[in-house]
């Protein structure tokens, strides 16, 4: 705020003079806008992206038509969506109609509030950032829900419920993970997180305490999937059984606004994972935080600070592995979920927990880094090592266990 | 993983009808037991299809469930149906041969064949062995076409996308040779009455060979990497749909259906036909490697082996070819197809199991009663039996196990 | 707690290895192509549309009884005893006046059943394939011609006769034709 | 077993219900009397010399011209013991064809047996869903006895083309493309 402020004092300094009221609102409305506006018109690099990169995996070209390269394919069909009449079905309860899209955009737009994208470029650091990202983001659920209820539709209601269900295991060890880091900073402002990581690439919390953060990171990012109701967890629109799930009977704008949260909603996830594992704002190395000045002959650039750069590459690199995900993974049950939630993550998760918090209060190893630097680099490049090993050695033998599995066919 | 076991006996265990049948005594088999008036108050009607994206066409199945439990479920065909029987009274022989390309339109040449086979039989025509060889590569390349097809979505039926595209590539590359060949793309009308409808084109057999070399050393090793033996994939289906061979065979599964299950019966080997019994290769049974015999992963998995078998005898096909003094391949096409006085019943392996044809003629041009026995309308009449007591997303992994063609069903 | 340990593992390795060949996909090039402003080359035994040449048909209806789909209608009437005398191309002399020759291409079926029989060859498939239109009747292809030129002298009788000038017009006919269908 | 040998089982067990045999076509079979069939397919399924254990296909077909007029139910039995092939064969007549099921042995019999009275109109008795299976639910008639005309209409819709294009064309409709005056390609395809 007190940034924003300060901005807005160096752009207008009449508003100095202006009514406290108008001066709070204008500083709370700029940044809501600006993220807004950089964060809806997300979804349509988002989309292109997914199609591009599906197409790729799968021998294909995908979009090509609209624009150069199909560029424009995706704004193409949000002019579509948003011209597209919403269709009511009979039946439908109206008013929950309606509101549960906005709702769930709500969910999927509101953790960019504590967003940090740079030292001072954050649109409020709250004190209980990261336990307002859980709690906002949840607020989704109760709009999936009310779009399989108001539909009237038997499909949209399985999907609701699934994702009822999908959503509140996976929470949980979600935010067991969550208080990994929080334990480490003893902060539970994002901007705090962040700042405990400076120091390069090798203070970045995946690769504290080595075992451990990496275990945790990936726990992070699949109950984060779930979440997101990204492959291989999708059950809640799984198409190939619920035909569309919770928004089945939804079409024209409303559905496009389905589609806007579920792709706001990844960035999200990705971008909470970096900043709480993958140091947020902060470039791998110390140097490259902030470029310039640049003197070009008279003229003066910089210093620019790269951290929104840097967060971006992150969280785009995580929605990368996304999609990469989606496209190589079948979906899992309903029930197979619920197993990976609470026998599978939650376990790892609680042994995470207890044994970083003991590390944490070891005095030796508080920071993390005495115990990391001199043991845990070693070791985690043997283990990198060990495991391209394994990869290999195991792929052949999977390809060899194929091709005997192939050839010994006869009873 | 217990998880799979828990979720069906969830659905056998209280309350609801349970069908004393299931797993089955096979003298029970054969009843329906929907009960339309005897609806638990916390049960509801699920209606999939005709228009559900994973129904592989029109097919339409009523469910009964409890939350996402199958208590029974209840197929409807016919959507599709346009009496072949009744065409084949009113068209003269080579006048079948389209109608028979209709009913499973992904692997029309295994009807054609079996038809022409069928007429040939009552009307005493011997074909050359060279047309024989001919009949031998195109029914085979169209198994590996039809496999193809089936796998592949049965994987997207499963959530993966990707190697459905890589599967219909290497079918499209199959198609190709179609094409080339006769003309046609997917309905070929290529098997004639004593022999087939155009020579093979020079450079066919190097064609084959290249396309052969690319599917046996990429195609079919990614296949198995990227999904068959993936974690989820397999999990997904090990311990769905478990159709023991007594049940198979009283409900007349056949093909892949039926040796996924365990007996190991080809008509290749048991009543060859076209020189089959000059080749070598083996018949692919199920082997129940992640769980019980007989499972959707064992059904999918004989269609994926069986996919190198067929490769096997295209390469033995292909020598002899090679080294095979050409023919006129319309030597043996008589003028009038005019079949004796008689009737025959004749059965060829179909990619999808054995097509059956029961052919009754009075000495006329046309045929005086077709019957044809399809594959898969045997395969859904199992349907409400295996499907007692599953998820709904295990309905949709065991239509797409049982492998259906609406347009064969429903005729 | 070791099957579980080896579960998570091998579910884990699994994605991975799956991974690793979507990964190497992103890079082999595409298979598909951008369909109107790239073609396939057809093979030139493409079963497309249907196309009857009709100056070399001699109204025998073996097409029409050969369509297992009733798509060809076709009227013949006798030529009148003191019409000029005419020939197909391959020689087969025309008797009767083609009235009306229709082919129904919205109920055409590709089987190339029609083109066996004819002994003129003068109904065949083509390779063309872009032929759909939004208006149905546009499909019924109506072949007869009101002002079609003949040949009006025995091709055979010409190319054997000494010192003639030039070949026929018509593309010669194939020499055997397979017997059946 | 050969099928003479079938045949002379069948005919051991059961004596005057085997009405008939033809053993020497090209699909031999047994002619059975209609009431019989339910056990003499339960036997052939149960006695292990035979052990029909699969019902390949099971067929109705309509003799109208015969005499006298009859319908017949083909039952075609596969033994996956010992790999032999045998039919069946009920003679109905043409009124009221009733015929005992034979789901109880044969699974595979309920979908064809529905199938053989929605097309055919034989009825199979102590059946468990006599339904339609191919046919809407409230269709009249079964379209594959050969006395079978098409409706006019079927719920209001036309169940035949109104009129098919080329017979508009005939009477005097200018509707149709042509003529064309080019030749395209690929004339004499087939020579290559």
């Amino acid at each position: 705020m007190d940034a924003t402020y300060a901005y807005l004092v160096q752009l207008l300094p009449a508003a100095a003079g202006w009514p406290p009221w108008l001066v709070v609102a204008l500083i709370a409305a700029l940044p809501a806008l600006a993220c807004f506006t950089f964060m809806s018109l997300g979804p349509l690099v988002y989309v292109y992206a997914e199609r591009k990169i599906s197409a790729f995996m799968q021998d294909r070209l995908g979009p090509m038509r609209v624009g150069p390269y199909g560029l424009l394919q995706t704004a193409a069909d949000t002019v579509k969506l948003l011209f597209k009449e919403a269709i009511f079905p009979k039946g439908v309860d109206r008013r929950l109609f309606v509101i549960a899209p906005v709702l769930v955009n709500v969910g999927a737009f509101m953790p960019f509030v504590v967003i940090p994208w740079g030292a001072r470029l954050q649109p409020a650091d709250l004190n209980v950032g990261v336990f307002y990202v859980v709690a906002i983001a949840s607020l989704s659920t109760v709009g999936l829900i009310m779009a399989g209820w108001a539909s009237n539709n038997k499909y949209s209601l399985f999907g609701a419920m699934r994702s009822a269900a999908q959503i509140v295991s996976y929470e949980i060890p979600a935010v067991m993970i969550l208080l990994v880091p929080v334990m480490i900073v003893g902060s539970l402002s994002l901007h705090d997180i962040t700042e405990a990581q400076a120091g390069g690439l090798q203070s970045w919390f995946l690769f504290r305490y080595f075992p451990l953060m990496p275990v945790a990171f990936v726990v992070f990012f699949v109950a984060g999937l779930a979440e997101t109701n990204r492959a291989p967890f999708d059950i809640p629109e799984a198409e190939s059984e619920l035909v569309a799930g919770f928004h089945t009977e939804y079409s024209g704008f409303f559905f496009a606004m389905f589609f806007m949260a579920e792709y706001t909603e990844m960035f999200v996830l990705s971008a909470v994972a970096s900043v709480l594992f993958l140091g947020g704002y902060l470039a791998p190395v110390p140097a490259l935080q902030q470029i310039g000045p640049v003197t070009i002959g008279s003229l003066s650039i910089g210093p620019v600070a790269t951290g929104w750069l840097w967060l971006w590459l992150k969280a785009w690199s995580l929605v990368f592995v996304m999609m990469w995900l989606r496209w190589t993974l079948p979906r899992s049950r309903v029930d197979q979920l619920m197993y990976i939630a609470w026998k599978v993550l939650l376990p790892i998760a609680l042994v995470l927990v207890a044994v970083v918090g003991f590390f944490v209060l070891q005095p030796a190893t508080a920071g993390g880094f005495p115990w990391d630097r001199w043991v845990g680099w070693p070791l985690a490049a043997l283990l990198v090592a060990f495991l391209f090993f394994v990869m290999v050695r195991a792929l052949q033998w999977n390809r060899r266990r194929a091709q005997e599995l192939a050839a010994q066919v006869t009873p | 993983m217990p998880s799979e076991t828990t979720a069906r006996e969830a659905g056998r265990g209280e309350g609801g009808p349970v069908d004393p049948a299931w797993p089955g005594q096979p003298e029970a088999v054969g009843t329906s037991d929907w009960d339309q008036d005897g609806l638990d108050t916390d049960e509801m009607i699920v209606n999939m299809g005709p228009q559900h994206p994973a129904t592989h066409g029109v097919l339409r199945v009523e469910l009964r469930t409890d939350g996402e439990v199958v208590r029974a479920a209840r197929p409807h065909i016919g959507y599709l149906h346009r009496c072949f029987e009744k065409h084949c009274e009113n068209v003269d022989y080579p006048g079948v041969m389209p109608y028979t390309d209709r009913m499973d339109y992904v692997a029309a040449m295994g009807n054609t064949l079996g038809f022409a086979l069928t007429v040939e039989k009552l009307s005493g025509i011997e074909v050359s062995p060279y047309v024989q060889t001919i009949r031998v590569v195109m029914a085979e390349l169209q198994r590996i076409a039809s496999h193809a097809v089936a796998v592949g979505t049965y994987t997207m039926d499963i959530g993966a996308f990707t190697p459905f595209l890589h599967l219909l590539r290497d079918r499209e590359k199959i198609l190709d040779l179609f094409e080339w060949t006769c003309g046609a793309r997917l309905l070929y009308n290529y098997n004639w009455v004593g022999g087939v409808s155009h020579d093979l084109p020079d450079g066919f057999v190097r064609a084959t060979r290249d396309l052969l070399r690319e599917f046996d050393s990429v195609t079919f090793p990614e296949l198995l990497d990227l999904i068959i033996h993936n974690r989820i994939f397999v999990r997904r289906l090990s311990h769905v749909g478990v159709c023991r061979p007594e049940l198979a065979i009283s409900y007349d599964l056949t093909g892949p259906n039926l040796r996924g299950s365990g007996p190991a019966r080809d008509l290749r080997k048991d009543a060859p036909y076209s020189g089959y019994e000059t080749y070598d290769f083996d018949v692919c049974v199920g082997k129940g490697q992640y769980g019980p015999l007989g499972s959707c992963f064992d059904r999918n998995w004989v269609r994926t082996v069986e996919m190198r078998e067929s490769s096997k005898i295209l390469h033995q096909a292909l020598d002899r070819l090679e080294k095979m003094e050409r023919t006129d391949v319309h030597e043996k096409v008589p003028k009038r197809v005019k079949p004796p006085k008689g009737e025959i019943y004749f059965r060829t392996e179909a990619p999808r199991g054995q097509l059956g044809y029961y052919l009754v003629s009075d000495g006329n041009v046309n045929p005086y009663r077709v019957k044809v026995k399809s594959p898969c309308f045997t395969a859904m009449s199992v349907f409400h039996h295996l499907a007692k007591g599953m998820m709904i997303a295990d309905v949709i992994a065991l239509i797409g196990s049982l492998d259906i063609v609406l347009g064969e069903i429903d005729r | 707690m070791r099957q579980w340990l080896a579960d998570v593992w091998e579910g884990f390795f699994t994605v991975l290895v799956g991974m690793r060949i979507t990964w190497r996909h992103l890079f082999t090039s595409p298979v598909t192509l951008q369909y109107p402003s790239v073609k396939w080359p057809l093979p030139p035994r493409s079963r497309m549309r249907l196309f009857m040449k009709y100056e070399d048909c001699i109204g025998c209806g073996q097409c029409v009884r050969a369509c297992p789909v009733n798509c060809i209608s076709l009227k013949a009437e006798k030529r009148p005893a003191d019409a000029p005398p005419i020939w197909a191309a391959n020689g087969q002399p025309i008797k009767l006046h083609v009235a009306v020759f229709d082919i129904d291409m919205s109920l055409c079926c590709y089987c190339n059943l029609c083109t066996y029989p004819c002994p003129t060859d003068c109904i065949y498939m083509t390779p063309e394939y872009e032929f759909a239109t939004s208006d149905i009747t546009q499909h019924l292809y109506r072949f007869a011609k009101k002002d079609a030129v003949f040949l009006t002298e025995d091709p055979k009788k010409k190319a054997a006769a000494p010192g003639a000038a030039a070949p026929p017009p018509a593309p010669q006919t194939p020499p055997a034709k397979p017997a059946g269908a | 077993m050969d099928p003479k040998a079938i045949h002379e089982t069948l005919v051991a067990k059961f004596g005057e219900k085997i009405q008939g045999a033809s053993l020497e076509a090209a699909s031999p079979f047994s002619v059975v009397a209609a009431e019989a069939i339910a056990e003499v397919a339960a036997f052939c399924k149960a006695d292990p010399d035979l052990a029909f254990d699969n019902l390949m296909c099971l067929a109705g077909v309509d003799y109208p011209k015969e005499t006298p007029p009859r319908m017949e139910v083909v039952y075609q039995l596969l033994s996956y013991t010992h790999l032999h092939t045998f039919a069946l064969k009920v003679q109905l007549p043409r009124e009221n064809p009733a015929v005992p099921t034979v789901e109880r042995t044969w699974g595979v019999a309920n979908w064809h047996e529905r199938e053989a009275w929605d097309l055919l109109g034989i009825t199979f008795l102590g059946h468990s869903d006599p339904r339609r299976i191919l046919l809407p639910d409230d269709w009249e008639g079964h379209p594959l006895r050969k006395d079978w005309q098409d409706p006019e209409y079927y719920n209001g819709m036309h169940v035949k083309p109104t009129q098919q294009m080329a017979e508009r064309a005939l009477a005097g409709e200018t509707i149709g493309v042509g003529p064309f005056d080019f030749t395209p390609p690929n004339r004499h395809v087939k020579e290559e």
